[in-house]
């Protein structure tokens, strides 16, 4: 059951009118302006245990993402394709506020929107990844551990996604007499697009881009939107309890689109 | 070959409707005696029943908010609503849409005037269509008006979404798997203002625009039908005598 | 581990004084005399997704139940009879008192008896529910809803049950090339007799069929009893912490035949 | 064929009783040393272990009720129990059991003696044989009169049933697997009172009157050696001492 | 996540400083030396339904363990060995302080060491529980029940367990047509070692052999050893919080080898 | 055959390391922004990081002790951490080392300065190697340390095996997997205490002694990689301006 809840940090009303006052001025409190991201890093292949992996810096926000590629049975109604697993840990490192256990409704919405992204844009070629129609195919499996939180977890973990697929090398599987072989080989993936989110919060009247966990603190409502290479939108999610206008969304569509290919830019760069 | 299955050569949907049309919708106001307030909508095939709790006290305590009323919401789907029988431990799926309807719903609802209660809102899917959040929405909306929550608007939600070239209003379920963009939406009508907003499948940008404007359009035409369900509840024999007279 | 309970609706002195009072004249709260049941609508094939389906109405409570139909493998040590499931939830919506979650000890004493009554009239010939015998069968799910709760759910979810069983339409499956087709065909489900349960509740001396919620709040002990077309008892459960004298379970096991033979004429109408 | 396993022409069950014959019981109290009341049965090869912890505090307080003690009870299998190994997991059935088993003993006690308290009763069957729940409850009531806990009279419980034509008494596993119906009774033989009464299978009205009148019969006999238990307990020393006069 | 405890017994002032005033006189409250183990008996065959079982008193502890054979599938990684599998659960007959519920961290551990022991000293020749290789094995079950408890469920459970299985009976099995068969007959299990643990308690500067329930509540630290026939060590535990000089655990280890043996002659004898 | 693998003529093992040994270790402290301290370590292809919070408010605050801290410890591997993918529930091997880990930590921790509060500890193995939880547990006390916890003294935890005849310093995967026995040990090395002891493989009397040993001489080693790391933290500038000079 999803309930409303006390603001995970609690937000001093003085900071709160800081905040308003500075945005009035076109101001954020770190210093950005309003569509400006943080600083932003990536390292890839940093477990070497994993098919892929890499780890997302966005400002104080760090994420690791880690990709397996294993075989198995494919999903109901999708017999034909290869099967690919999503999970989000918001782990206990990450904060102050996160108690350790199954992923909450805001992990369980931020492992699905990244989800989609990745699906909708059919970033990895599926169909390329069965063995045995209807019985054996590949399963990916892209597990996320949030370490630390700062605000934004769901563009930077969208970005250690895209990377940690990006930089994979697949095991090479075979079928010997109905058997899975591992051929002890690899392949890089079926990509076809780069997905990338963009993420903005309402405060008032100003939408800001790349919110921190303060902005997130005093926000009104969130909205996502990711885009594939070519500049479709592949997903959407309004997030939080207040509404946005018409106009807000629309606008807000032509940054996502704009700001995304700088973002797909600066990945495809630091790989 | 897709695009034939789901709209012919007059722009005729694979269910009759053409591009614009709203499937069948049907609401009826306070079917749960014991809630204090309830609603069950037909929508499409979606039969969903929506029953209203509260405002009353919160257990645990420690949940309680000083400065305004807490909304809890749950998505559920009945075992038998779904093609394939669904087993009834909550999936990750019906975690997050009980999370965005609460979230869709929220800001109707004037929750500063129940400080330290709690109102409950349960989403029972009986049969699931396509856009069975949306519907579920639009009659929480009607359910929570019936339990006399103080509101700013009515909530209404209607999807639209891409098939092929053409942006069509309200996505049945084969649209939804076959088709190529759904965009659910809830809009407060008189603020102007979206409360949900998801999409996932391709569209362009200015596709985009113009999916969100007609999922808006139907929220509008939905508008209409809740009002309707309402009045007839609460003023059901007026309305008879006025027709008579 | 089972525990306890307060009443679940606080039963003041005054109405529980009021109901005995009642009772010593032969009257119940609602003008009933003991032997009689609420009113009784049943609604059938409601849910077109599933293979069978029924809404009873009895008194303010209501029910809905559900059939599906697949294949699967059978259980252990009834390898050569299709699979019966059933469950029962009830929901939220139903009263002020439910908690979302997985079904309490009253849920599943609930299902178990209502399921006992199926199972033991072998309502369901299982032994025609097999494909493979030994391997693939028929596996039928019952799941039931329970959407507004005012007492006697027992007796209104194991009528919705029969209803729903009833009127199903069964998929026939085939075995081609050891994997099971489905043929797109029907049949109707082999049914061999129709078990109907008869609740009573003891208030003090007084032995009331199909009780209220408020008459449940004020019981001391349940009894249920369920016979098939033949008259035959197929099912039996005593619920609740006080006792019943040999006597009253004589008299009722009589009322619950000639009760349950009524309700099941009743029922077959209304299909 | 059927009947011919279950019964002999000399009327000789399975397991070579006759029709009205118990299977052995064997009652041992104050066997679990940490336990306020204890008590281990055999009855056939079901081998069972009662404790009793109470009347103590509640944890969480807020179960506690203001008039009477809260009575808990758990039923529960060991994984060796069973033919095939047991999930240690609770299942449906054993949750089931757990509450028939407190509703058949909770009459028997003067719970309003020890308000705001809890009284535990934990029942761990580590070999099951057909009719552990009417083996359980009577070494649950040995254990709680161990316990010293007051009540109004102890609880006795047997099962009747019927394997083709014949009623008998105290069904065991096999006839219960195979039988026509079975029909555990727990009674309070001083009172007269039924406190657990189930049924599966089939019968007619007639047979199940002498079904029940059989299953009490069966407690009557199960009640004397539950008292013996607690006497060679209690007044052991002065029992050898009598016998020895 | 693991939490320190409030002490399970709630000692007393005044009986630690009892205990530790007698510990410094060589005596313990029970009257025992620091070495010796208390009372001690086995019963084994106790479950008729079991392929073995064991009842152990040591004091007033009591543990039952009961050991199931059925076939499955090896575990991945040791396709050519049988599977053993082994769980404990202190019921909550066992104690005032025992909730009933899945077993928490001090029930895993206990069943861990005592599977290690067991797992380390190769009792069971699993290579010898193969039917199929990579397919099918014997699946060895060994389930303790902790009835009641007064310290030391370590050695109580490991003595069980060895008892049982050394006095076990596997069915034997056999593979016709890929099928598994039960012959219905049994065999002896494949035992090659018999593993004994060995469990000291610190308090104090005393190092005290088989602790009841009063000296766990006065211990600083924990140390189990077990060794196999040969006196080789196969596993050992520290555990609690306190720390052990390195000098104490050389000495402990060397009277676990002389008590392990010890108590290996005593569990043959009663077998 | 075995042995041959594990080590060669020359006595250098599988991934080329003389018998006594470290694998190479490097920490780096303050790594999570948020925490109140943390490490991170590499050991061999282990790689963990490790976030400390506290002393802080129990929650509940029926946890809290009145006379001392609580102390709380996590071990948790991430899916990806082991070669094939781990479920994310924690495991029964997990809740082990969580327990031994917050044993082995305890001793070197001043609890009676913080009552009624509680220190977190959380491990997350981000990759497995041999060795995680001694490697866990030398992070941990960095980041106790980083987190300004009043200290006894760091503990310091390496392993040491059997492999054939010879007993050698820090086990790596294979070794663990392929060898003989391992023995992880933690070490307070100037209060001269083992906080952690575990083995599991076979050993002689006398070999336990040497394996004991040497465990401790590697503990030892790491207590200076823990220290330098700890300076190079606190000190990073003075150390520099002293090569400089």
């Amino acid at each position: 059951m999803s309930s409303s809840k006390r603001s995970t940090v609690i937000v001093e009303q003085l900071r709160k009118q800081q905040m308003l006052e500075a945005l009035s001025r076109g101001k954020r409190l770190d210093g950005r302006d309003f569509e400006s991201y943080r600083n932003f890093e990536i390292e890839v292949g940093i477990i070497d245990k994993a098919s892929g992996s890499a780890k997302v810096k966005l400002g104080n926000t760090e994420v690791i993402a880690g990709v397996k590629v294993e075989t198995g049975e494919p999903f109901e109604g999708l017999e034909n394709k290869g099967a690919l697993i999503m999970s989000a840990e918001v782990l206990p490192t990450a904060s102050a506020h996160v108690e350790p256990g199954p992923p909450d409704e805001d992990a369980i919405e931020l492992s699905r929107v990244v989800d989609r992204g990745v699906r909708e844009s059919e970033m990895l070629d599926l169909d390329k990844l069965v063995l045995i129609p209807g019985k054996i195919v590949y399963t990916v499996f892209v597990d996320c551990s949030i370490i630390n939180t700062d605000g934004n977890l769901l563009d930077a973990t969208s970005y250690a996604v895209v990377a940690a697929l990006l930089t994979s090398k697949f095991p090479i599987y075979e079928i010997k007499d109905e058997q899975v072989v591992d051929t002890g080989k690899t392949m890089p993936p079926p990509i076809t697009t780069m997905p990338i989110s963009i993420t903005a919060v309402r405060i008032g009247e100003s939408v800001l881009l790349d919110p921190t966990t303060e902005e997130e603190a005093c926000m009104d409502a969130r909205i996502t939107m990711t885009t594939q290479s070519d500049g479709n939108i592949v997903a959407v999610q309004k997030g939080f309890t207040g509404p946005f206008s018409v106009n807000q969304i629309v606008q807000f569509s032509e940054i996502a689109r704009i700001k995304g290919e700088e973002m797909r830019s600066k990945i495809k760069e630091l790989n | 070959m897709k695009e034939l299955a789901l709209m012919d050569e007059n722009g005729k949907r694979s269910d009759g409707r053409g591009i614009d049309e709203l499937r069948s919708i049907k609401i009826t106001v306070g079917v749960v005696k014991n809630a204090d307030g309830s609603a069950y909508i037909e929508f499409g095939k979606n039969k969903i029943i929506v029953a209203v709790y509260g405002p009353r006290e919160v257990h645990p305590k420690h949940m309680a908010l000083p400065d305004r009323c807490v909304l809890r919401c749950r998505y559920h789907m009945s075992p038998f609503s779904t093609d394939t029988r669904k087993n009834p431990a909550p999936s990750r799926r019906e975690v997050e849409i009980s999370k965005v309807m609460r979230e869709s719903l929220e800001p109707s609802l004037i929750l500063s005037d129940y400080p330290r209660a709690v109102i409950d809102v349960f989403v029972e899917v009986l049969q699931a269509d396509g856009g069975s959040r949306c519907a579920g929405i639009n009659a929480a909306s009607v359910a929570l008006a019936d339990a006399g929550i103080n509101m700013r608007d009515l909530v209404s939600a209607c999807a639209a979404g891409r098939l092929s070239e053409n942006i069509v209003l309200d996505i049945n379920d084969l649209e939804d798997k076959e088709g190529d963009a759904d965009m659910p939406v809830a809009y407060l009508p008189n603020l102007e203002q979206v409360t949900l907003l998801q999409l996932d499948g391709k569209i362009t940008t200015a596709q985009f625009s113009e999916c969100l404007e007609k999922a808006i359009s139907g929220c509008k035409l939905v508008y209409e039908i809740q009002k309707e369900a309402l009045m007839k509840k609460y003023f059901g024999n007026e309305m008879e005598l006025k027709e008579e007279a």
